[in-house]
């Protein structure tokens, strides 16, 4: 094989297919294949081997697990670089054709756990419109395109809007830990809640299509869509470059992508695609990666990141 | 004399209620006439969305931007090596160029706003002049550069223009500086020659065909290199030699209802067998072209016998008469009087097999594939799966380049639908 | 390349050793007049078959042993060390030996040594082959030639062979049934393994994305296949509601009603729209129908969802129209005219006649023809993957949105090759039901259609 | 050449009649007179038109693509060919039968009440079942399928089939009867009970009926005339046409010399 | 029963020949003896197994489906169903002329070279020219189409059609021509001609023709062999089974009592 293989987030598949363009349209290799798996699963098939038939980079929209870091050694994956490549906000987006949602985290939580506090006691959700949850919100079904569990977003999900508003709940303090985190983590079943895997383009077409519905998907669809949808404000604050960039925006988090070390040499160009990535032109704050709505790191993290996928630092749990 | 009087009765009855039955028929020959315009109906209103939708797709906005050859960004030691000259960041040149005519204060949004205007394709041009002669470093000229597509989708009257719309993909200090352009006639349609040679790609203005067809090409030729000796040999076998028997039942049987599973299913196959067990290549047009051959077999067993049985049974008797070994009666009579009947339906299989989706998004054939495939090894896309990918994509523009490659799909697919009827008219013979 | 060059060598051989056997047949028969089995011709293709059928079959062994061995070569032939890494990191290294050898630069010299070493096995590897295929070809050929003589019973030999060919290809299509069945077993099978098999029939249930590793919580993972059924049928049967009139009624037009002029349009156009592949259709539900269809509930006061099955059903419908226009033309001028003169000679009218007369005696037949379009929108992928939704819902509101067993079928297997979690298998096991159903409704059509084909002949 | 017979008394009259199929001509310049009451048999050699004078009078020709027919045809006086003249209504007062039997695949009883049905002849459903049973009685059918009247015409036997499909006629009241070669798909024995029945029609009805064997035109026609390659040769008395044809082609024809 | 002539003179002789299709016997226990250089009519009611019989000397009936033949057959004293004899050798011995024409959808030149071709008769192009020029003036068809031997066989008429056949199976040298009602689909005149052509082909080939017409057995045969219900009634020279038949049977059928 002599043409890289790329799998893994969706997130990050914008920026990753836009990398590849631009590495392979300079014509000294080929351009990658890239597939968007979500996170999870492009996980899984980057640390199902070394070899051929096995992905040479994977993207993710959140850190590596450890218990992926042991399925990768197992089976025999054990020299991977880690490049953080920026940072990235999750929004709940709408058609603008719809109506207009201004949300806390508590709400999407009551909306979108499968099991939820009333009246002191946990029962199966029982929100069918979204001003059953707060007056409000709008008097429409509640009707929510999420990313399935493969997704580092939906990872991001849980734990930076339905565990902290989890934590919340009085009700749900006594509760045991496994029960508890079954409890905050498990989404509904009843249709409310559609899951969405592999390909996060299908949300922003049922979304568009739907103006009802509300999109969980990431700041660059939002970036990039502008046209066509908008986001809800979260906790108050608006999902902007600079918000998030900032960190003011509450569900934020860094953007990855992994490197299988063991590949450098066998499929030629991955260094070099490592070096168009972590380039100024590319990641940099007027990279053609801002471009598409990647929030770039600081300038001093871009450095050191940057440094460190050229060299192909170990990555460190 | 009774019935005289009952036959009397029965023309004054038959009057009376004729004029009711002739509505009735009336009303039924209009119901099938309107079944047939709205079914026709259908059609044009497709075809019409497609083409409204489509046509634009093969014309492209271009802006002329004077830009600079700037030593200092291109090569600010002067080395002139290929390398540095690669790596430059003729981004950051086409910004300039444009920048000194639309925008004299340097903010940043504004040349964010600014860069969102052009394609990368701009800064690709440079550097490939600059490659080519390196002579070029340190003039100016004025270049037509392939707009952003969203600039496109404005300029082409796709997305609204006026300041402040709903729907807007520029903003209004964009769509000031598109009147700028359009003022100083710097800007201009031309012909998309990069959607017929370009492979596919993220940024919809980059975004080609060619790959696709490329790799349709690659898929069918493997597809009828498989099923057509396959097909014919199969129909001749139980056409002509198979003695009717439970073992040719069962083959009938098998092709009769392969020529019914749904294509999908074929895909799973495709993915538990030809991936998994012979591990071809994941998206390549061998392992499509593959499933394809499967799925059309039946339809040229199907025809290819249907053109067999229409040979009438004297020319293979008179053969046999004078002495010719039934192979003999095959190979000289019966073939080729079948062989445009066969033609024609392995071209129906093939145009089948051209508009195939479910089975290749099976085998892996959505991956996102810039190269155009040199071999039927390479992964690659095909034209549907294109049209599928291009349909799912969230920017405004590929709505048009999905509606042009649809077009190219339907053109292709009407040219095999007309070979196919051309070659039954022609060879057709009523015995 | 090379194989190409070689494939094309063998065959100039083998069309010389044509030739020459040819030659020998008419030296033969120069010799003894009249007294040749076969014609010359024939002798010739004994000699070619004999000189191409060993070397080629030789020369796929050979493609197909060739990488494996040479792997096994130069493994052989690496270092020590490098030899005793797990498989896998060797797999990696032939990889990068390989790239080498294709000219990758390689900073490593034990690979630049082992590239090279790879590239002379190639080399000799294929000189190796080119000449035990040509000395093959070249045997065969002069011992064929050799046994050229006026009783050789060429022409049957020959024949057989072909025939042997002939039947070998017919055998192809049993093969593929029998690779769609195993397939589907196998894989359902480890997936019943995971998931019990009465749940899975008769669970009301469908949330398949189950968590992708252990410390995560995902969907209860619940594989109950009713939901996609009743979705399934919802959509074809809003499927049916469209394309059966509109089918059979256009049929009825063109065979009862239409001039041949109209006929000569109306044909071909449905022809087309027969032609156009789904995917098509699928866009076409998306950008324009499923907004209509919106905007009109919209304007009636109805809630329709984005993905609603009508759209879906409706678009799929439209898709239907040629198939069920076609196989009813079909049945209804197989009823004998004679039928139709004795309703006119009674006195009704056209549309008496066909609704009366001809439509009940080409009912078995329509009844095929529609169970067949049925097991067509059942199978049907492209039109639900796009128009329709994704979440399993038990209803029966052609308003509301549900999902299909095939769009689930791709969602679960589209990017994911994961064979070992029951979401990737349930695509299987939903495979070999659709496989099952359709199967069942095309074993019933055709044998519909066939008996009542022979009604009349 | 022709006897005429007195205009008056002909239930249906032909004048210069021509028939067309696209180029080909079938008949020729036919002027010839059926009487009321009788049984008229058509003969002649094969494609000499026999079918296409008979398809004429009931216009059964309209429904082939490219026939024209000029000349002027009359039924009680009044052209069939008329635009004015409704041919559903005209239909309904020449019943027909064909070669082949050809029940419809319904029940014998839908069989016979079809004619009825269609044309609102029954105001109810006593006054329906009278007119099958009536016209099945007539068909002289009734005691072999009074038992299952419900059960498919298309499961009686080919015989049985034939007068059911008179029957069928009947049962629409018609004044005049064509027949196709009636008989050529029977048996000898279902041939004579047709032959039978044919007979006693006469009475009721005006019968026109086309017919290969000349032994049967012998048997059941008054009259007899004699087509030869789309012209009207001989027509007369049955009795006279067989013992004493003045035509030589006839005679030819009767001897078996041709045909 | 049957009139054996001496074994050595008979070219074709069968013996104790039973044919089944399938369930159905279509020949009992034919005795029959087909002397050289005469042509030998077969006749016999409709089905009686004439074609059958012919059908066997060529071994035609190995392409039906389920034809199974037992007893002797004979070509010139060697079994034509003997395991070792090869069916395509022996078809280049006994030509067939079937009964509609059925020329191959190729030119009259290649119609006729066909089998000259397949069975490698000719060493050059000018011996298959003769061949084939030949075999068009035996068949009396050269006049009429030698000035366009490449137009398509299947643009002749009827009769020039059976005709070509004719030289086409002539071309391959046979000794023996079958002939299955070869003037059935012809008009008189072509018929008269192929009749003509068949007495003169009498001279070089031993001849066996099937046929329903008795007054064409009568023109064209010495030898008449009279079938019945699959049995071999009566055979005989042609002048005496027609002026005096033997069997009750023969007679019946010559007289045109049945048939
Ligand atoms: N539909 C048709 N189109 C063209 N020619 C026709 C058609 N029907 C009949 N003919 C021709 O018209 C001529 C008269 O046909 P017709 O059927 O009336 O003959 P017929 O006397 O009834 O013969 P038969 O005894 O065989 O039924 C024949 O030459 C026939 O070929
Ligand atoms: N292929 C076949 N399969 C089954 N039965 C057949 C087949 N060919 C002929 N028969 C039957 O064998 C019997 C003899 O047929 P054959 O064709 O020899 O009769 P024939 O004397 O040539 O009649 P005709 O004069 O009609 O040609 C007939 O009863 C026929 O139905
Ligand atoms: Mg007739
Ligand atoms: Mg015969
Ligand atoms: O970025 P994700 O696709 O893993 O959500």
């Amino acid at each position: 094989r002599d043409q890289i293989r790329i799998v893994g987030s969706s997130t990050v598949y914008p920026f990753s297919t836009a990398v590849a363009e631009a590495f392979g349209k300079a014509g000294k290799f080929k351009t990658p294949v890239v597939e968007s798996t979500g996170t999870g699963g492009g996980m899984r098939l980057f640390c199902s081997g070394v070899g051929e038939s096995f992905p040479d980079i994977t993207n993710a929209s959140r850190r590596i697990e450890p218990s992926e870091v042991e399925f990768c050694t197992k089976n025999g994956v054990t020299g991977i670089t880690e490049v953080v490549i920026g940072y990235d906000g999750i929004v709940f987006m709408n058609s603008k054709a719809g109506p207009d949602f201004t949300l806390t985290r508590e709400q999407m939580y009551k909306a979108t756990a499968k099991d939820v506090p009333v009246g002191g006691k946990l029962v199966p959700n029982p929100y069918k419109n979204w001003s059953d949850i707060d007056p409000s919100l709008p008097k429409e079904p509640i009707l929510v395109y999420g990313p399935a569990p493969n997704h580092g977003t939906r990872d991001a999900y849980v734990e930076l809007v339905l565990d902290p508003a989890c934590a919340k709940q009085p009700e749900l303090k006594d509760m045991e830990k496994a029960a508890k985190k079954k409890a905050c983590q498990t989404v509904r079943e009843d249709g409310a809640w559609v899951e969405v895997s592999e390909n996060y383009t299908v949300i922003q077409q049922k979304i568009t299509s739907n103006p009802a519905a509300l999109g969980v998907i990431t700041f660059s669809y939002l970036d990039q869509n502008r046209d066509k949808v908008k986001a809800a404000p979260v906790d108050g604050v608006v999902a902007t470059y600079d918000a998030i960039a900032s960190n003011k925006y509450p569900v934020s988090r860094p953007l990855f992508f992994y490197v299988k070390k063991q590949h450098v040499g066998m499929v030629p160009g991955v260094k070099e695609y490592v070096t168009e990535f972590t380039s100024d032109k590319a990641w940099g704050k007027e990279g053609y990666l801002a471009d598409k709505g990647l929030i770039a790191s600081p300038d001093a993290i871009r450095k050191e990141q940057a440094n460190n996928a050229r060299t192909l630092g170990e990555l460190k749990m | 004399m009774a019935e005289i009087t009952v036959a009397a009765r029965t023309a004054e009855t038959v009057a009376a209620r004729l004029g009711r039955r002739y509505a009735a028929e009336r009303r039924f020959r209009i119901l099938g006439l309107a079944s047939i315009l709205i079914s026709a109906g259908f059609l044009v209103l497709l075809l019409g969305t497609v083409v409204a939708k489509g046509w634009t797709g093969f014309l492209q906005t271009q802006i002329a931007v004077e830009v600079s050859f700037d030593a200092e960004v291109i090569d600010p030691d002067g080395t002139r090596a290929p390398d540095v000259l690669d790596a430059a960041d003729y981004p950051a040149l086409v910004r300039n160029g444009l920048a000194a005519r639309l925008v004299p204060d340097g903010d940043r949004s504004a040349r964010r706003d600014l860069s969102a205007l052009v394609s990368t394709m701009g800064a690709e041009q440079m550097r490939r002049m600059v490659a080519a002669d390196p002579k070029v470093i340190g003039t100016r000229t004025t270049l037509w550069l392939t707009a952003s597509d969203k600039l496109d989708m404005v300029y082409k009257g796709q997305a609204p223009r006026e300041v402040g719309a709903a729907g807007n993909v520029l903003n209004d200090r964009q769509l000031g500086w598109l009147a700028q352009l359009e003022q100083a006639g710097q800007i201009r349609k031309a012909f998309n020659l990069q959607f017929f040679t370009g492979g596919d790609s993220r940024a919809p203005e980059q975004a080609g065909i060619w790959g696709a067809v490329v790799g349709s090409f690659f898929s069918l030729a493997v597809t009828l290199l498989i099923s057509f000796p396959l097909g014919v040999a199969t129909a001749v076998y139980l056409e002509e030699f198979a003695a009717k028997n439970r073992w040719t039942d069962l083959i009938e049987v098998n092709i009769n209802n392969l020529a019914a599973v749904p294509s999908v299913v074929f895909g799973l196959l495709g993915l538990a067998v030809f991936l998994n067990v012979f591990h071809l290549p994941r998206s390549s047009p061998v392992a499509g072209g593959l499933v394809l051959a499967l799925i059309c077999l039946p339809t040229i067993i199907i025809a290819g016998r249907a053109a067999l049985k229409a040979v009438p049974p004297s020319i293979r008797q008179a053969a046999a008469g004078l002495g010719a070994s039934p192979l003999q009666i095959v190979a000289h009579h019966v073939l080729p009087l079948a062989m445009p009947g066969m033609l024609t339906g392995t071209i129906l299989g093939m145009a089948r097999a051209l508009g195939e989706t479910a089975p290749l998004l099976m085998i892996g054939m959505v991956a996102f594939i810039v190269d155009i495939p040199k071999s039927p090894l390479d992964p690659s896309a095909v034209l549907p799966v294109q049209i599928y990918l291009w349909a799912g994509s969230s920017e405004r523009a590929f709505v048009e380049k999905t509606s042009a490659a649809i077009m190219v799909l339907l053109l292709f697919l009407v040219a095999m639908n007309m070979a196919a009827i051309w070659l039954r008219n022609k060879f057709e013979r009523r015995w | 390349m090379q194989t190409v060059t070689l494939a094309a060598i063998l065959l100039l051989i083998s069309t010389l050793a044509f030739q020459l056997g040819r030659k020998r047949a008419f030296a033969v028969a120069s010799d003894h007049p009249g007294t040749l089995h076969s014609l010359p011709g024939y002798y010739g293709w004994w000699v070619a078959l004999w000189c191409g059928l060993p070397a080629f079959a030789i020369l796929a062994l050979w493609l197909v042993f060739e990488p494996s061995l040479i792997r096994a070569l130069v493994i052989a032939d690496l270092p020590e060390a490098l030899r005793a890494l797990p498989a896998e990191r060797i797999d990696v290294i032939i990889n990068e030996v390989r790239n080498a050898a294709l000219g990758h630069a390689t900073a490593n010299p034990d690979f630049a040594a082992a590239a090279e070493h790879y590239n002379r096995l190639q080399q000799t590897g294929f000189a190796s082959a080119v000449a035990v295929t040509v000395a093959l070809a070249l045997a065969g050929a002069t011992f064929a030639y050799r046994r050229v003589h006026a009783e050789l019973r060429a022409r049957p030999r020959v024949e057989r062979t072909i025939t042997v060919f002939l039947v070998a290809s017919s055998t192809v299509a049993i093969f593929t049934t029998v690779g769609i069945v195993l397939s589907l077993l196998f894989e359902a099978l480890r997936f019943f393994h995971m998931v019990d098999f009465v749940d899975f029939l008769f669970g009301l249930n469908w949330s398949p994305q189950m968590s992708t590793r252990s410390d995560q919580v995902g969907s209860s993972g619940a594989f109950g296949m009713v939901p996609l059924l009743t979705g399934t049928m919802l959509i074809s049967a809003i499927s049916m509601v469209v394309a059966l009139p509109l089918g059979l009624f256009s049929a009825i037009y063109m065979s009862e009603y239409a001039q041949p002029r109209v006929r000569a349009i109306a044909k071909p156009a449905l022809e087309i729209l027969a032609g156009i592949p789904t995917v098509v259709f699928g866009f076409f539900a998306v950008v324009t129908v499923a907004p209509a269809i919106r905007a009109v509930g919209g304007a009636l006061g109805l809630n329709v969802a984005a993905e609603s099955a009508l759209a879906a059903g409706f678009v799929m419908g439209i898709t239907l129209i040629p198939l069920i226009s076609s196989l009813s033309d079909d049945v209804i001028t197989a009823v004998p005219q004679s039928l139709r003169e004795g309703a006119f000679g009674l006195g009704a009218t056209r549309s008496e006649t066909i609704v009366q007369v001809v439509l009940p005696a080409a009912l078995p037949g329509i009844v095929g023809g529609v169970l067949l379009a049925v097991s067509r929108a059942i199978g049907e992928t492209m039109i639900v993957v796009m128009a329709a939704g994704l979440s399993a819902k038990l209803t029966a509101n052609p308003l509301e949105a549900v999902t299909t067993v095939t769009v689930q079928i791709v969602t679960l297997l589209v990017g994911d090759t994961e064979f070992d979690s029951p979401k990737t298998l349930a695509a299987f096991a939903l495979g070999l039901m659709l496989f099952g159903i359709t199967l069942g409704l095309n074993v019933i059509a055709l044998h519909i259609v066939q008996k009542y084909r022979e009604k009349y002949d | 050449m022709n006897q005429f017979i007195p205009r008056g008394t002909s239930k249906i009259s032909a004048r210069g009649l021509n028939v067309h199929y696209g180029e080909k001509q079938a008949l020729h310049d036919i002027d010839l007179d059926i009487p009321a009451g009788e049984v008229t048999a058509l003969i002649g050699p094969s494609g000499c038109g026999k079918s296409t004078f008979l398809r004429c009078i009931n216009r059964m020709n309209d429904m082939v693509d490219g026939a024209k027919v000029t000349g002027s045809l009359t039924l009680d006086g009044s052209d069939v060919y008329d635009r004015s003249l409704d041919v559903v209504q005209l239909r309904a007062r020449v019943g027909m039968v064909f070669q082949k039997p050809n029940p419809f695949p319904k029940s014998i009883y839908d069989n016979v009440a079809y004619g009825p049905r269609i044309h609102g002849l029954a105001r109810d459903q006593a006054e329906l079942d009278e007119i099958v049973m009536n016209s099945l009685e007539k068909a002289g059918l009734l005691a072999e399928v009074e038992s299952r009247l419900s059960e498919s015409g298309t499961g009686l036997s080919g015989g049985q089939q034939q007068r059911l499909c008179i029957a069928r006629a009947i049962a629409v009241a018609p004044e005049v009867i064509l027949m196709d070669e009636p008989c050529s798909a029977l048996d000898p024995i279902a041939t004579a009970k047709v032959e039978e029945l044919i007979d006693e029609l006469r009475d009721n009805y005006t019968i026109v009926i086309v017919t290969h064997s000349m032994q049967q035109a012998a048997r059941v026609s008054q009259r007899t005339a004699f087509f030869h390659l789309g012209k009207l040769i001989e027509v007369g008395g049955t009795e006279e046409i067989f013992t004493n044809p003045k035509e030589p082609l006839t005679q030819g024809y009767i001897t078996g010399r041709f045909g």
